[in-house]
């Protein structure tokens, strides 16, 4: 379990790594730094001196040592456009993506897990061929149409929900959060279900694939034999082997949401580091481009190592003691 | 008429009578959505002679026609049959310009991701040890990135490293690249996992008994086989590709609006939404939706029946 | 069970707390941009002057119609055509309570002339300040300049200790240390509302100055502001109710906006006038097919551009007949404004072709135009008609259209004004025709910081020696003569494409009542929660 | 009273190409304390009777006619809750896979309790000392703290020994096993055998046992029914119907089956299912072909020599090779094939006879030794050209005839590969020429040549992969297991063409096979490997009749008994 653990600690560190020389690299090479950070008076002299200042004259290695040890410590530099250090603008943000994200994973595990069993075992339906049409559309609308005719309905012609932004918002230290004012959840409804919806289809299509291939398997026809109740066959035997992949693919998928906020935050105005991050990409505020990178990489390291351990946890077969 | 016997059938005649074709014409979904998907490829490919106007066409637009509701409204004009946007062009013609160019971007995009890979996920699978886990190591970091923002991020570094007034010209083909760079992944997993199965079946040790060396093998054994995975995930991947790219035109990184594509076009639309003028996005947005949803659906039929065990 | 029950008292009592409606009045509003600095000097830019314009102040303030009015300076009275004497308000306090002196209007001029400040051509307007006492300064110009108050309601005075203290003697920009400028982040001003927080690009949140030095109309205790890029989101918020006011909006959606319940447009016309400009300093183009000369220099070839352009079309079409089609680049509201000429060019393709012929381009040329798209109403479609209208006659149009801070980074001086064709907006900020001609239309002179704005470099000798004479002019009607005489010289040579004066396209609710000013800028000290 | 009673069962199911009948008009009846046998060859219906006996037919199936009675009382048209009830209750079921029968995620205990107390109702406590108990009867060492494992912690005949624990957990009154030794080694085979036939015999349960092993009906059961075609086409006692068969089919099944005891010339004719094809025989090497460019240098002693032959490989994988670990899946091996001779090489699965051959024809890299062929190290040579030398004169035969030929490719295009690869044709009309000569060879006949292979039978695909290997005119063939994914009777076809090819063409032929009957009726001298290792190299008749190795002995002794079936119409060698 310790050396499992610590080889993945080894490989989630390369991961790292590589993303963040990916990451210096455009920070360095992309347009020049020093032109970004100073106006055009500056004379060449105090641009050398800020070159200088600032190492760019260093070898590329120690540049990026410097980079990396820099990013470890979250420090990023200083945004081009907002002239802020990127760290701070993005631990403003952190807490809104973060918060967005979690209530979507929810929604996607909750609603996906059950609908997918559900389509798997009652395949025939009625009932379950209408839910696999619909996850059909739910994967066809891009997330920015369904936040937009949300907003349409919900916000403008119901008035029943916010149409952006967090509404009040209660700090707790540096985190904040919206779960506990009305406002703050009314807020994050619709943005929520708008990240939800295309994975939630993707989790629900997933888990019924993998839940029809564990059905067909000898174990379940066996257990079937044994003269075992469908209760048991289904959520004992089969749902239990269903998560086995699942649970990475999931893993990956949750990972994403984060990311895939970027859409949602934007046609919701929901203050998060996707906003930012599009912003950055628009007007080529590499500091931020490159910080939200490391992030997302950082998350995802995590939530594969979190992956991992569970996979350990549910597969016996992993567990190195096995014996003949 | 003599008969003809299975010996002498054609490839065409083959897939006419297989399995594939058998499940094909037996569902109606599948039939339905080959006809909308074939249907709007023409439509797209043909855009320059069917579209009533052509919206690319500086010159023979005209800003009064501008903001002119379907043609079956009583504001209606009967030259633009979906009525225009704000600068005079038709939405029809602009729909049937605009999946083209969602298509074209679809389209190239996936051949790239597919090639790229296949030929890496052939190699890693042929080659294993250190080339496989090198590949597979790049693409599980990869992987760790969602293809919109792997799209978005080459969308960003291009900009920054290409001289702005590149940018109207050349969008596309950053775009193709961007979609195209991040999805080439799941292409290089299934075919390497496809390749590590074919490797070792006995067909392939024939092969290699006989002499036939590795790149002929890749080539003329294996990668027939693996194709048919292959074809699935690029439909399915075609549909991602066309909401990607949608997707980023509508975050304003794509495609500039002087030549739209369907997701330019929702988003010049998105605009509109609330002074009543609907139809300027609606109808590109109901066109892109349809689109996905044929080219999804075509992808999921082709999963079942390529797949029969699925069934 | 009980810890349940505790955890959800708790709860609901942090939920009150944070909606519970304490006796505020809060005023919340949104913009399509967000306020990228509280720095005053960091950006010469009126949403940034607007907004800070309610926590700093300046000498002399705007009234609600856009006048001069005293504000820190209780009067000011001309000594000899360079030197003026101001008599400074006394009693009035910073913020963070530091009495406001001479030392402070001395010290951030200076700032404001200082390395990465955005107001060194405000700065360069006064050649010196002398302190007689604490409350009486004197200023020196560098020549005679009749409308030098104009430009002072702009000039923010920042605390003198406060600034030193933190460190901040000179305007934030983005260089080396990660600690940033204070200023940027912090703001000590005398207005009439205090920073109480402000994340970029989130939310900004202003509380009322209680100790403020003058009665004031509002009632509005709080005031949130709230960045919101997409304009469709931006109207949702406000027909949703969640806003009290949200600008711009995009005029398309006037009559949505007049339709719905509780909110309405308020629109007018700005004093921001939208034209086009050539490049007609450089000897061959950047972006054009022509090589080895500048079709821009011919008058002939820009008269062929004026003519082909249907202003009437975009007025209608584009800004749903809220613009004014202009041939000036002042609006009516701005001092100095000829109506004779305020008449567009003529809409006439054919003679357009005919003067492209006659120039030598009987089929036309290719040209790029840089165009913002989310810097002024409906920019980058004007653009695309205009790309699309000179088609007609034969140019073909690569239409370059960018958000406005790559925009700017391209356009502007800082880049060596790397453009052949592009469309900008102004707004005099001292709403006087002088600043029209010295900042757009006087050649380019980086040193004496004229022409700056003069992206193509129109360079009229004879109207440099009006703009001149207008600025030490003190008879206003020999001023307004020169005024005029200058922007006929420029018509008549066809220096610029006007376009029009976009409108004020205001979204508010009826909860609210709020003055327009003609620059766009919202001013707190008027508006008025209604009861 | 029968115990159980299938009463004229009729199973069809639909399809595009229409109804295919699985099942017709099967009747059978089984009492306390006997097994028996359904015996028959792939696609005769027999494992659907026992799907439907137990109301787990799959879809599409459908049962059209006929009941199944268990102790006189319908089942088959009991509601699907009475039937569920019926299952593991009083009927038990045992499948072909141990290794796919056990639900990976859970311990065996919780299987077994949770099967014991659904049925018996005995409580949690009662229910695991049962289980135990059941796990003791079954064979499993130390069942107290084996309980507690995970399936993927037992080898695949301790698995075997559970999933029978499992069925027997209720006290089923029948237990119907479907191949239940298939997947397994011939030593295990026999000691399940005896296992099942013991609990049998104690607990006087009816048992039906699915099979196409002559050798498992002979081994265990007291009664047999011959299906064929989804019929059953002969009943009766297991001695009878091996004895002395009376149907034709059951009568070419039984000749086809390859004796440890005898070895025969050939098999006789048994084309009952399957046309032999008609062989162009007789061929003048001295003009033919295959004969032409056959002037291999003659050697001086053995064509095959392996001198202390190793392979290893990767248990492990790890990035750095100091991580990984490995094991010798051939560990020592040398010994010689003679000119014209046919070597065996016979071992259980995992004793490294196949890696041996991948070795030899240089699919694998040894780790350690020498192959040398016509006095040449193969392990030596560096230049694919120069090894493309003896390729041409070393081809190989796979087991697997479904996954052994390109699916993609035209039978042409797969016979014509080596030909054009090796240049031994001079132009396209010589290749197709040589193809359809080779065809007809080997008994398919020249119009094969165009169509695919999912066309044709297993049978045939083998004879498609001879041809393939036969194209570059080798002088020494390696048949891996060339016929054991076969049925019996066209597995006696390929053995026949093998033998004639080996004696026409003067093959030297390595044959490897778990199959100790087959080996005796194939091979000159045989080889016996266990663990990687070669225990002993004697002449056939040599290690029949007097093995001298401890384990060769072993596995004749666990050999099914099959002297008790008919010799009718056979040629017995040297008798």
């Amino acid at each position: 379990m310790i050396s499992f653990i610590f080889k993945r600690l080894v490989q989630s560190v390369i991961v790292m790594l590589t993303v963040a020389l990916i990451a210096f690299s455009m920070f360095r090479f992309i347009g020049d730094p020093i032109n970004n950070m100073v106006g055009q008076d500056t004379s060449q002299a105090d641009r050398a001196a800020l070159t200088e200042q600032l190492g760019l004259n260093d070898p590329f290695l120690v540049q990026f040592g410097r980079f990396a040890l820099n990013a470890a410590e979250g420090n990023f530099g200083i945004s081009y456009k907002y002239r802020q250090p990127v760290s701070s603008l993005i631990l403003e943000r952190l807490s809104a993506t973060l918060e967005l994200s979690l209530v979507a994973a929810i929604l996607t595990l909750v609603v996906g897990i059950p609908l997918g069993v559900y389509t798997a075992l009652k395949g025939k339906g009625l009932l379950s061929k209408g839910i696999m049409t619909l996850s059909l559309i739910g994967v066809s609308l891009p997330t920015f149409l369904i936040g937009i005719l949300l907003i349409l309905f919900f916000g403008v012609m119901l008035r029943w929900l916010p149409t952006f932004g967090r509404g009040d918002v209660v700090a707790l230290g540096w985190w904040t959060t919206g779960f506990l004012t009305l406002s703050g959840i009314k807020s994050l409804i619709l943005p929520s279900i708008t990240l939800a919806l295309f994975q939630m289809t993707l989790i629900m299509r997933l888990v019924r694939a993998e839940m029809l291939e564990v059905l067909r398997t000898d174990f379940i026809k066996f257990a079937r034999a044994r003269g075992l109740p469908d209760r048991s066959v289904h959520f004992k035997h089969a749902l239990k082997n269903t998560l086995v992949p699942v649970i990475t693919i999931t893993g990956l998928q949750l990972g994403a949401l984060i990311a895939f906020a970027i859409i949602t935050e934007s046609v919701f105005q929901w203050p998060g580091m996707g906003l930012l991050f599009i912003q950055a990409i628009s007007d080529v505020d590499i500091p931020i481009m490159a910080a939200y990178l490391v992030l997302i990489a950082f998350f995802f390291v995590v939530i594969n190592m979190i992956v991992d351990i569970l996979y350990y946890a549910v597969d016996p077969r992993l567990r190195a003691d096995s014996s003949v | 008429m003599e008969q003809v016997t299975p010996a002498t059938k054609t490839r065409l005649q083959r897939f006419f009578g297989s399995d594939v074709w058998y499940s094909f014409m037996r569902s109606p979904v599948a039939i339905i959505s080959a006809i909308v998907t074939i249907g709007m490829i023409l439509a797209a490919i043909f855009a320059p002679w069917i579209a009533p106007n052509n919206p690319f066409d500086l010159a023979s637009i005209s800003i009064m026609d501008g903001n002119l509701p379907p043609a079956w409204e009583s504001a209606g004009d009967s030259r633009f049959l979906l009525g225009t946007d704000d600068q005079g062009r038709g939405v029809l013609s602009t729909i049937l310009y605009g999946a083209r160019i969602s298509l074209i971007v679809g389209f190239f995009s996936v051949i790239f991701s597919m090639v790229v890979g296949i030929a890496l996920g052939l190699i890693s699978g042929y080659a294993g040890g250190r080339t496989d886990a090198l590949i597979m190591r790049i693409a599980d970091i990869q992987l760790s990135f969602p293809a919109i923002l792997i799209a978005l991020l080459v969308d960003g570094v291009a900009r920054g490293v290409l001289p702005s007034e590149l940018h109207t010209d050349i969008s596309i083909y950053v775009l193709i690249f961007a979609i195209g760079i991040s999805g080439w992944v799941q292409y290089a997993r299934t075919v390497r996992g496809s390749t590590l199965v074919e490797k070792n079946k006995e067909y392939v040790q024939a092969a290699r008994v006989i002499g036939i060396r590795p790149l002929t093998i890749l080539r003329r054994h294996i990668l027939p086989n693996v194709m048919g995975p292959v074809m699935v995930i690029a439909t399915i991947h075609l549909a991602i590709a066309i909401i990607t790219e949608a997707t980023l035109s509508f975050l304003g990184v794509g495609v500039p609006p002087t030549t739209p594509s369907l997701g330019t076009l929702i988003r010049i639309g998105n605009e509109y939404l609330f002074s009543g003028d609907w139809w300027i996005t609606i109808f590109p947005g109901i066109t892109l939706v349809v689109l996905v949803l044929a080219v999804n659906l075509l992808g999921d039929w082709m999963r079942d029946a390529l797949n029969p065990k699925l069934r | 069970m009980k810890l349940r029950t505790g955890l959800f008292a708790a709860v609901a009592a942090v939920a009150l707390a944070a909606t519970s409606p304490v006796q505020a009045k809060t005023f919340k509003f949104a913009f399509q941009g967000d306020l990228s600095s509280l720095d005053p000097h960091s950006l010469n830019e009126s949403f940034l002057l607007g907004t800070l314009g309610n926590v700093y102040e300046g000498l002399a303030l705007y009234d609600p119609n856009m006048q001069i009015v005293p504000g820190l300076a209780e009067s000011w009275k001309i000594l000899t055509p360079t030197t003026w004497e101001f008599k400074l308000r006394k009693g009035v306090k910073f913020h963070g309570g530091q009495d406001f002196t001479a030392d402070d209007v001395i010290f951030s001029w200076e700032r404001a002339g200082r390395d990465g400040s955005d107001q060194k051509v405000r700065n360069s307007m006064i050649k010196s300040i002398t302190k007689v006492d604490d409350h009486t300064i004197v200023m020196e110009t560098p020549a005679p300049n009749p409308i030098l108050v104009q430009d002072l309601p702009y000039l923010f005075i920042m605390d003198k200790e406060w600034s030193e203290e933190h460190g901040t003697t000179s305007s934030t920009s983005a260089a080396g240390d990660n600690a940033g400028n204070y200023a940027n982040l912090h703001a000590n001003g005398t207005g009439p509302f205090k920073i109480k927080s402000h994340e970029a690009d989130i939310k900004s949140v202003l509380v009322r100055n209680e100790n403020y030095w003058k009665d004031i109309p509002t009632n509005v205790s709080e005031v949130i502001f709230t960045p919101i890029k997409e304009a469709p989101t931006r109207v949702a918020a406000l027909i949703s109710g969640e806003l009290d006011m949200v600008y711009p909006v995009p005029v398309q959606d006037w009559e949505r906006l007049d339709n719905a319940k509780g909110v309405k447009a308020l629109t007018g016309p700005e004093a921001r006038t939208i034209f086009i400009g050539f490049d007609q300093g450089r000897d061959e183009l950047l972006y054009s097919n022509i090589k080895g000369k500048n079709p821009f220099k011919d008058q002939r070839v820009r008269a062929a551009f004026v003519h082909a352009i249907n202003l009437d079309a975009i007025k209608e079409k584009i800004m749903r007949g809220a613009a004014t089609p202009t041939g000036l680049l002042a609006a009516p509201q701005v001092n100095g404004f000829v109506e004779s000429l305020n008449s567009p060019y003529a809409y006439d393709p054919e003679k357009s072709k005919a003067l492209l012929a006659e120039a030598g381009y009987p089929d036309g040329f290719e040209v790029t135009l840089d165009c913002p798209n989310n810097r002024y109403v409906n920019d980058e479609k004007i653009c695309q008609a205009v790309t699309s209208m000179l088609a007609k006659v034969g140019v073909k149009v690569d239409l370059l259209a960018q958000p406005k801070s790559k925009y700017f980074g391209k356009v502007l001086a800082t880049s060596g004004y790397d453009t052949s064709f592009y469309l900008l907006g102004w707004t005099p900020g001292s709403m006087d025709a002088e600043n029209v001609l010295s900042s757009l239309i006087v050649c380019q002179n980086a040193d004496a910081k004229k022409g700056m704005f003069n992206l193509g470099n129109y360079c009229n000798p004879k109207v440099d020696e009006l703009t001149a004479a207008i600025g030490s002019e003190t008879d206003q009607a020999k001023r307004n003569a020169m005024i005029a005489e200058a922007f006929k010289i420029v018509k008549d040579d066809v220096g610029y494409m006007p376009i029009h004066q976009q409108p004020l396209s205001w979204g508010v609710s009826d909860r609210v009542t709020v003055n327009q000013r003609a620059d766009n800028g919202l001013d707190y000290r008027y508006v008025v929660i209604n009861e | 009273m029968d115990l159980l009673n299938i009463n004229n069962l009729r199973i069809e199911f639909p399809s595009r190409h229409g109804t295919v009948v699985a099942v017709d008009d099967v009747s059978l009846s089984v009492q306390p304390g006997e097994v028996l046998g359904v015996v028959g060859e792939s696609g005769a219906g027999k494992s659907t009777i026992g799907n439907a006996v137990i109301g787990l037919l799959e879809p599409p199936g459908e049962m059209t006619a006929g009941h199944v009675l268990l102790k006189s009382e319908q089942i088959d048209t009991l509601n699907p809750e009475a039937k569920r009830k019926i299952r593991g209750r009083r009927i038990g079921m045992i499948f072909q896979d141990p290794l796919t029968s056990l639900d990976p995620l859970q311990t065996i205990e919780q299987q077994l309790v949770e099967t014991i107390d659904l049925h018996l109702k005995l409580g949690e406590k009662k229910s695991q000392e049962r289980a135990v108990d059941l796990l003791r009867q079954v064979g499993i060492p130390d069942p107290e703290n084996r309980i507690k494992n995970y399936p993927h912690q037992f080898s695949g005949g301790m698995r075997q020994r559970v999933v029978i624990a499992l069925a027997l957990c209720a006290e089923p009154e029948v237990i119907i096993a479907d191949e239940p030794t298939t997947a397994l080694d011939v030593s295990i085979q026999a000691q399940i055998l005896e296992l099942m036939r013991r609990l049998c015999k104690d607990k006087q349960v009816g048992m039906i046992i699915i099979t196409h092993d002559m050798g498992v009906i002979a081994d265990i059961t007291d009664r047999v029914a011959v299906m064929y075609r989804g019929k059953v086409v002969e009943e009766g006692t297991t001695a009878k119907i091996l004895g002395d068969p009376d149907h034709p089919y059951t009568q070419s099944l039984i000749s086809a089956v390859p004796r440890p005891d005898i070895r025969l010339r050939r098999f006789p004719m048994v084309n009952y299912i399957e046309a032999e094809g008609e062989r162009s025989r007789n061929i003048d090497l001295s003009t033919h072909w295959l004969g032409r460019h056959r002037d291999f240098e003659a050697v001086d002693g053995p064509l095959l020599s392996l001198k202390d032959l190793v392979m290893t490989f990767v248990t492990k994988p790890a990035f750095f090779k100091r991580n990984r670990s490995t094991f010798n899946a051939v560990d020592g091996v040398s010994f010689d094939i003679n000119e014209g001779e046919v070597f065996g090489l016979v071992g259980e699965s995992g004793s490294g006879k196949s890696t041996v051959a991948r070795m030899v024809c240089s699919l694998y890299k040894p780790a350690a030794g020498e192959v040398n062929f016509s006095g040449t190290d193969l392990t030596k040579i560096r230049s694919e050209n120069e090894r493309d030398f003896f390729r041409r004169q070393m081809q190989m035969i796979f087991q697997d005839p479904f996954s052994s030929l390109n699916g993609r490719m035209r039978v042409m295009d797969i016979i014509a590969e080596p030909i054009r690869f090796h240049q031994l044709a001079s132009s396209n009309q010589e290749v197709e020429q040589i193809v359809n000569d080779l065809l007809d060879h080997v008994g398919l006949g020249a119009q094969a040549s165009v169509r695919f292979p999912h066309e044709f039978s297993g049978g045939q695909r083998q004879r498609i992969s001879i041809a393939r290997a036969l194209a570059t005119r080798p002088r020494f063939l390696i048949c891996d297991e060339p016929t054991s994914a076969l049925d019996v009777s066209i597995q006696a076809q390929i053995l026949n063409l093998l033998k004639d090819l080996q004696e026409e063409l003067g093959l030297t032929m390595l044959f490897i096979s778990h199959d100790l009957p087959v080996i005796r009726q194939m091979c000159d001298r045989v080889g016996v490997m266990k663990q990687g290792k070669l225990l002993e190299v004697s002449a056939t008749e040599d290690l029949f009749e007097k093995p001298t190795a401890a384990y060769t002995r072993e596995l004749l002794d666990l050999m099914p008994r099959l002297d008790k079936l008919s010799h009718e119409g056979l040629e017995v060698e040297g008798a």
